[in-house]
């Protein structure tokens, strides 16, 4: 089971992890992203890409339940202004043993941050400025190639 | 034929609009000449477009490198690197 | 902030989970352990060490708050009677980054399995059995001395 | 010294009680001596204790090894490979 949302609302991660637990799962990962107010920033906004993020996500979340034989993934990604201590993104995985569900969980959000079109801004008062992509992300997401079964033919993942 | 073009970020914002339906001659092939002929509209896009390596693109909402061909694309997405999550 | 927590009562998720978000962090990871009913266990019993085990669990918080800097970590165990689709565990870690949170997490419930005093015991119908140990908790708590730099002194972890 | 002695799962079972306050004698000084004694106390004993190997052990609230010292322990718990989370 699939779910991906991309919304404005604030994310209920009670309500998202129950519907993730509810499918036979022995465990469930989950990470949830909070905008941190720690360096001056005041508001945060993502802009992102209607359609395009959907069909991103989507495809992040099949390649995931593949790989990992997940039960169900949950991505739901909040846009448009949020405030330090808001979720910005949860990432939910359920699988029969907890190291799919780990290894699921921690690949979808890396993935994420460099395959899913959203963008931040961040305020810190009056000034707004467009957050740069970071080199760590990238080296994030790459990792899991590297980690790929190698006898595994991209079709039969 | 009429191609979508989308901005995001600070690519929409030089640009100064998140959309534009274009005529595309069909010599301009993929994303790369795609930028470049944007680059002649308006200062926006010359600004916008002034370095190629800080832009990333989608072709029919798919992520693809710039050397990527347009040739049949419904709706090509130009923007900066992505920082979600 | 370590939080510790041994009880028969249901684990409520979504308050965990907001109490560990509250600290500032920009990640929160969580795993949570369901009882599963799919190879007709009908109840499931958790006994555990009254005093060890709470022992245990502080001294693995602690150890997995240094070593990845996090600013919270809630270990919840349920005990007692629980039925299929119950919570028996959430961990749940806080940290600035994600894979700081993300690696916390996943260290703790695989610690967790082999250096907690908790015992299970399946019961299928009337027929009751205490649960072996697997190797492969052993194997998977065990990759963690492997990954651990070893510049690290133990003092100094 | 009384030595507070506990049992868990299968091994509490066996014996038929969770805890006992036992005098050791001194010359008991290792958790495996410790189950060696602890095994002629009766039938139940001796079927818990029967293959050491399937045991293990905690001195005052700490996980040990069964060559582990008792000397000046208050408290000794006896028990399975443990299978929590």
């Amino acid at each position: 089971m699939i779910r991906i949302l991309v919304s404005a609302a604030p994310i209920d991660v009670a309500v998202e992890l129950a519907a993730v637990e509810g499918r036979g799962a022995g465990g469930v990962a989950s990470f949830t992203g909070v905008v941190r107010g720690d360096d001056g920033v005041t508001q945060l906004e993502l802009e992102h890409y209607p359609g395009g993020t959907e069909r991103a996500l989507t495809e992040l979340a099949q390649a995931a339940a593949r790989r990992w034989t997940l039960l169900a993934v949950t991505i739901v990604h909040r846009v448009g202004a949020m405030l330090p201590g808001d979720r910005v993104v949860l990432v939910a995985t359920a699988a029969r043993h907890r190291t799919a569900a780990l290894e699921g969980c921690a690949f979808l959000i890396d993935q994420l941050k460099t395959s899913a079109p959203f963008w931040k801004r961040e305020s810190r008062g009056a000034d707004a400025r467009w957050v740069d992509a970071r080199q760590s992300d990238a080296a994030a997401a790459a990792r899991w190639v590297a980690l790929e079964p190698e006898c595994r033919t991209p079709g039969a993942e | 034929m009429a191609l979508q073009i989308l901005y995001f970020a600070w690519v929409r914002e030089a640009i100064g609009t998140g959309q534009e339906q274009l005529a595309v001659p069909p010599e301009v092939a993929t994303v790369a000449a795609l930028i470049s002929w944007l680059s002649c509209r308006s200062e926006g896009h010359a600004s916008a477009f002034a370095d190629p390596a800080k832009l990333r693109a989608a072709v029919d909402q798919r992520f693809v490198p710039l050397d990527a061909s347009i040739t049949g694309a419904r709706e090509v997405a130009l923007f900066p690197p992505v920082t979600g999550g």
